[in-house]
């Protein structure tokens, strides 16, 4: 429906970035590039979100928050990375402590590069990924890569024994598992 | 006019989200930005219908509904009811459900906002009952009917209940400096954050018709003389939206302290004073 | 808050700041995707060597020849500018003010590129080999007959 | 070899005594502690301070140790030193006084990545 | 007693930019004790600008630590190492360096600002904050080539020459921005609202200050003289017109003060330079390979930023060392919790402009 993709909103969060995207995307929000003229809010809440703006090149702690932030929204959802470090890691690839982009943990629809990104790149990467949420419904749920095989597994087995299958709550089992059993967060200090 | 109030208590929503995407567009044009569509609201509507609604719980998802009802009922009640006093009533019941459904989650923010949203009907519900008392000592009748064709106008005798009326609007609206139990930068939205989808935009709804509730109170500061009361209306509401703009946030100390030290007395003056030329004199 | 008050019934009156459409395009000096210039480029590879983030690649001829297939990943590239200031040559490199375009998953800037620097690395192993061999022959060549090339190339 | 700030040669022994005898809040800014890996095992660690308002060069007092020795731990002279301390215990694998590991590197994460080995 | 209640602030929030995690114990919202998780943006730049990266690149990677202070980062690197190489830059590159880098300083310190106002729930001054920002990022993209990581030093001098057309763009744009800051000025002044929320509220007095080394405005608000620019002898301050800002109150509003008024001096720094720009050369070549350790003290638009460089002699560089403004604040940071209402919560953090991205690295 063409009143769908007047409403997105957004949900930012920085896995380790620089800081330029992110004041980038704020400026996106301020009075010269106006994001709220496409309805676009940033809501601070993930399970009030549409297009999930991604920046930095996902540092080892931040891992663990990155998958449940996009478990947390409901589907149709997108996700946008923004600037270099996002899309391949950047600057920071192969640095000891990051993991080289978003697309390494959950499916990426738009890349936008730059370094930084300029808010006219965000913009028109923001109504690229408009324009592929408008395709995707409520029944199209994608499934984060770093379980895609676990994934796959346990649902041919599911569907071999006759169950009845929930996708999205194997999907929200197998990250459970995932992160309790690789990405444990140390609680410092 | 037989049957406006019952078209304006059925319409509530869609007037209300009106209101809602035209203070959208003016708040940002004071902000000197464009700012979104009129019918953004409706959009995003539409929008929350499509989305997935991921439940928390179903008790905490029925809270959601019930609010958005229970809303809609108050304005029923107080628009085409006997008594504004049941429809006041009525309005603390319906952000009743709201705190439960806040209290029912584990998340600290949304608890947090909860508390914060008694203490906003702490300060808000007095000042409601007080404009209702003043409002039957001018004209006579608990009845919006009666009130609406009283042929004075209430405001002349109602000033400073009118001024705390319209200052604890923004408690009521969520708006600064009074918007502590929403509070996007500290608590996220409080109550609401943990709805999505469908229940969300349950909730959002509520929002507006709490704005049609409003500038009904303030419609019947002019008794039967509508067009004022338009008037009257719109400069209320751009009131509020220019202190909305030209404040932060004040925190809960001194929300309470304002509410009940200064906007308390001073309707309650004018109300003392009126009975008294009333009854007494 | 009284100044903010009168602003901002004043501006609810005023031209708003937003820019119309989508923005501005990028100033004359932007500093936007890096354009290649084959016909110009002499191959010296000083682009590749001083990237700070390994964002251009050349992958090797198998024959040892100098005629390098140049790759640049746009979704890498931190539009820091220091290859164009490497570039001994004037033209085979410039930065235009163009901003690069957002990518989808057809792009897929990750796995192609890793393709790439996979190549890169092995094309480049064998042209040093190819090279070696070539340069050998070339002596080799040079040591049979060196009066009569001489001679031959002096007539 | 120290081209811009002045160096106090110092012990472990003696190090905290002489920023104890030096250090004067009101006066001294302290900056931050630094590590620099010496290669074979070896680490020499400087305390950075400067002087407020003053166009002066920054001191450092130096030590030289080993990655098994105990350092100690100057939080109680300069409260805001943990920060430092624990950064230098993470990164270096520094067996400071106090100092708890685990700021930044998440389990799976090299130990000690700024050593040389 | 059993109504304490944990909160978590962060790691994803909307007044917070980066990923930071507080945990606060709070009572009836007062904050009893606090926890922090500094280490979500730990990237580790350091290991790579020692190991992958010689010495010259490493002036590009290093800015990438924090797009908001990047022309400090940048700026600190090159002069320590120049101070190995025992290079003195010209006189015109100096120049343009502080051109850069107070303009730098501009637009972090109207963010700053912006962004304590959106913490205290003030939408209309963020957007104006941000709408005047835009003229200070017009002028570094103009000038540089782009909008936050400019890449404008390098070793020897700096990349760009300020052309007199460019110069032209500058002058317009920097005039209207100084109408703005004054109206600004006034607005923080006489804004009861703002010192309704912001004054007594996150006080640092004098004493912790320097107990605790805060550094930059933080410590400037609250009575501390301290400020690199006067202390360090890296760029020719002295001769620009500079002058320290001080405030005595230590709490968020003085410290708003203070990044206003350093806005003033940053302006009034630059106006010099537009009218006094030396001739000559603004890049020179640089020979040699760094040889030995030296420092480098900043005054970074957060504080006091430290750059301590290690070479022997290689293309690699065998320590390099950042000490960023914000890591000094921390410890003093998380003194200022406990017994605060968890209401001024966003807006303490905010005051203290935190840059993780800096701590972490």
């Amino acid at each position: 429906m063409s009143a769908k993709i007047k409403s997105p909103w957004i949900l930012h969060y920085n896995c380790g970035s620089c800081n330029g995207c992110d004041v980038e995307i704020l400026a996106c929000l301020g009075p010269k590039y106006d994001l709220e003229r496409f309805g676009i809010i940033n809501k601070g809440n993930p399970k009030q979100a549409d297009i999930f703006v991604v920046t930095g090149p996902v540092t080892k702690r931040t891992r663990a928050r990155l998958l449940r932030l996009y478990m947390q929204i409901p589907e149709p959802k997108v996700v946008v990375a923004v600037g270099t470090c996002a899309c391949t890691g950047g600057p920071f690839r192969n640095m000891y402590n990051v993991e080289n982009g978003v697309d390494r943990f959950i499916p990426v629809d738009v890349y936008i590069p730059g370094c930084t990104a300029r808010p006219e790149a965000i913009l028109k990467g923001i109504k690229k990924a408009i324009e592929i949420w408008k395709i995707k419904t409520k029944e199209s749920i994608e499934v984060p890569v770093v379980i895609q095989k676990e994934f796959e597994e346990t649902l041919s087995k599911m569907v071999l024994h006759g169950q009845t299958v929930d996708r999205r709550k194997i999907i929200h089992d197998l990250v459970n598992k995932y992160i309790k059993n690789n990405l444990e967060v140390t609680k410092c200090d | 006019m037989a049957w406006m109030l019952e078209t304006i208590a059925i319409l509530s929503p869609i007037i209300g989200g009106f209101i809602y995407g035209f203070e959208r567009v003016v708040k940002a044009r004071m902000q000197n930005r464009q700012g979104p569509p009129l019918l953004q609201p409706f959009y995003d509507f539409i929008k929350l219908v499509e989305k997935r609604a991921i439940q928390v719980h179903s008790f905490h998802s029925m809270m959601g509904l019930a609010f958005f009802f229970a809303t809609w009922f108050t304005l029923a009640a107080f628009l085409c009811g006997p008594n504004i006093l049941v429809g006041l009533f009525l309005h603390i019941l319906a952000l009743a459900f709201l705190i439960i459904g806040g209290f029912s989650v584990l998340s600290p923010y949304s608890v947090m906002g909860s508390l914060r949203e008694i203490i906003h009907l702490m300060c808000v519900e007095p000042i409601l009952i007080l404009v209702a008392v003043g409002l039957f000592l001018v004209t006579g009748s608990w009845s919006v009917r009666d009130i609406l064709s009283y042929s004075g106008l209430p405001i002349l005798y109602l000033p400073l209940v009118f001024i705390a009326f319209v200052l604890i609007i923004p408690a009521i609206l969520k708006k600064s400096p009074f918007d502590i139990s929403e509070a996007h930068q500290e608590i996220i939205g409080g109550p609401e954050i943990e709805y999505s989808g469908f229940f969300y935009e349950a909730i959002y709804t509520a929002k507006w018709i709490e704005y049609v509730f409003v500038f009904a109170i303030v419609f019947l500061f002019t008794g039967v003389h509508w067009w004022l009361g338009l008037a009257l209306s719109l400069l209320v509401f751009l009131f509020i939206n220019a202190l909305d703009n030209s404040t932060c946030r004040a925190n809960f100390h001194q929300m309470i302290k304002f509410a009940w030290f200064v906007l308390l007395p001073l309707a309650a003056l004018n109300i003392f004073v009126l009975a008294l030329w009333r009854y007494v004199i | 808050m009284l100044k903010m008050f009168i602003e901002s019934l004043k501006n609810l009156f005023s031209e708003p700041a937003t820019l119309p459409g989508i923005g501005t395009e990028a100033p004359k000096g932007y500093r936007g995707l890096i354009v290649f210039n084959k016909e110009k480029c002499i191959f010296c590879t000083k682009c590749e060597l001083v990237c700070p983030v390994d964002a251009i690649k050349f992958i090797y001829p198998e024959d040892g020849s100098r005629n390098l297939e140049f790759n640049y990943n746009p979704f890498l590239c931190i539009y820091c500018g220091e290859c164009v200031r490497a570039c001994p040559k004037d033209g085979a490199l410039i930065q235009t003010n163009i901003v690069p375009e957002p990518g989808t998953q057809e792009d897929n800037p990750n796995e192609k590129w890793f393709e790439i620097e996979r190549r890169a690395q092995e094309s480049k192993k064998k042209w040093q080999i190819a090279l070696a061999k070539k340069r050998q022959e070339a002596l080799k060549k040079a040591k049979k007959q060196p009066p009569s090339d001489k001679k031959g190339s002096k007539k | 070899m120290y081209k811009n700030f002045e160096v106090i040669e110092s012990s472990l022994e003696k190090i905290k005594e002489d920023i104890k005898n030096f250090y004067d809040p009101s006066k001294y800014h302290f900056i931050t502690i630094n590590a620099i890996d010496l290669g074979n095992g070896k680490v020499n660690i400087k305390w950075f301070f400067a002087k407020y308002e003053v166009m002066d060069k920054p001191i450092a007092f130096s030590v030289d140790a080993t990655y098994e020795d105990t350092i100690p731990s100057i939080v109680d002279i300069i409260p805001s030193a943990w920060l430092s301390e624990a950064e230098l215990a993470d990164l270096f694998g520094l067996n400071i006084e106090g100092a708890k590991k685990g700021l930044f590197l998440e389990p799976d994460s090299p130990p000690a990545p700024l050593r040389r080995s | 007693m059993e109504n304490k209640m944990i909160v978590p602030f962060g790691s994803q929030h909307i007044t917070l930019l980066e990923p930071v995690r507080f945990i606060f114990e709070t009572e009836n919202e007062k904050i009893v004790n606090v926890d922090v998780d500094v280490g979500y943006v730990h990237r580790g730049i350091e290991k790579a600008c020692q190991t992958k990266l010689n010495y010259k690149q490493v002036a590009y990677i290093i800015p990438r630590i924090c797009g908001l202070c990047a022309m400090s980062h940048a700026l600190a690197y090159i002069t320590a190492v120049e101070k190995i190489l025992e290079f003195d830059p010209p006189k015109k590159a100096k120049y343009l360096r502080v051109l850069v880098h107070e303009l730098d300083r501009i637009h972090s310190h109207l963010f700053a600002m912006a962004h304590v106002a959106e913490a205290a729930g003030y939408e209309n001054l963020v957007m104006h904050l941000f709408r005047d920002r835009e003229l200070a990022m017009e002028c570094l993209e103009i000038l540089t080539g782009n909008r936050v990581q400019y890449d404008y030093g390098c070793i020897g001098g700096v990349n760009r020459d300020l052309t007199p057309e460019v110069e032209k763009i500058l002058r317009k744009k920097l005039k209207k921005l100084e109408d703005r800051i004054h109206w600004f000025k006034d607005l923080y002044m006489n804004d009861y609202t703002l010192s309704l929320r912001w004054k007594g509220i996150g006080v640092i007095s004098k004493e912790m200050a320097e107990k605790y080394n805060a550094a930059g405005p933080v410590a400037r608000a609250s009575g501390v003289r301290t400020d690199a620019r006067a202390e360090f002898d890296a760029l020719p301050y002295r001769d620009l017109g500079f002058e320290m800002i001080v405030y005595k109150d230590g709490d968020i509003y003085s410290r708003n003060l203070v990044r206003l008024d350093e806005i003033f001096v940053s302006l009034r720094i630059i106006w010099n330079i537009l009218d006094g720009l030396p001739e000559g050369n603004y890049k020179e070549e640089v020979k040699g390979l760094p040889k030995g350790e030296s420092v480098c003290r900043w005054e970074a638009p957060r504080g006091e930023l430290f750059m301590h460089v290690r070479g022997d002699g290689k293309q690699i560089l065998t320590r390099v060392r950042v000490k960023t403004p914000t890591f000094s604040n921390i410890p003093v940071l998380r003194e200022l919790f406990v017994g605060a209402n968890y209401a001024d919560v966003p807006a303490i953090i905010t005051s203290f402009d935190p840059c993780m991205s800096c701590t972490a690295r």
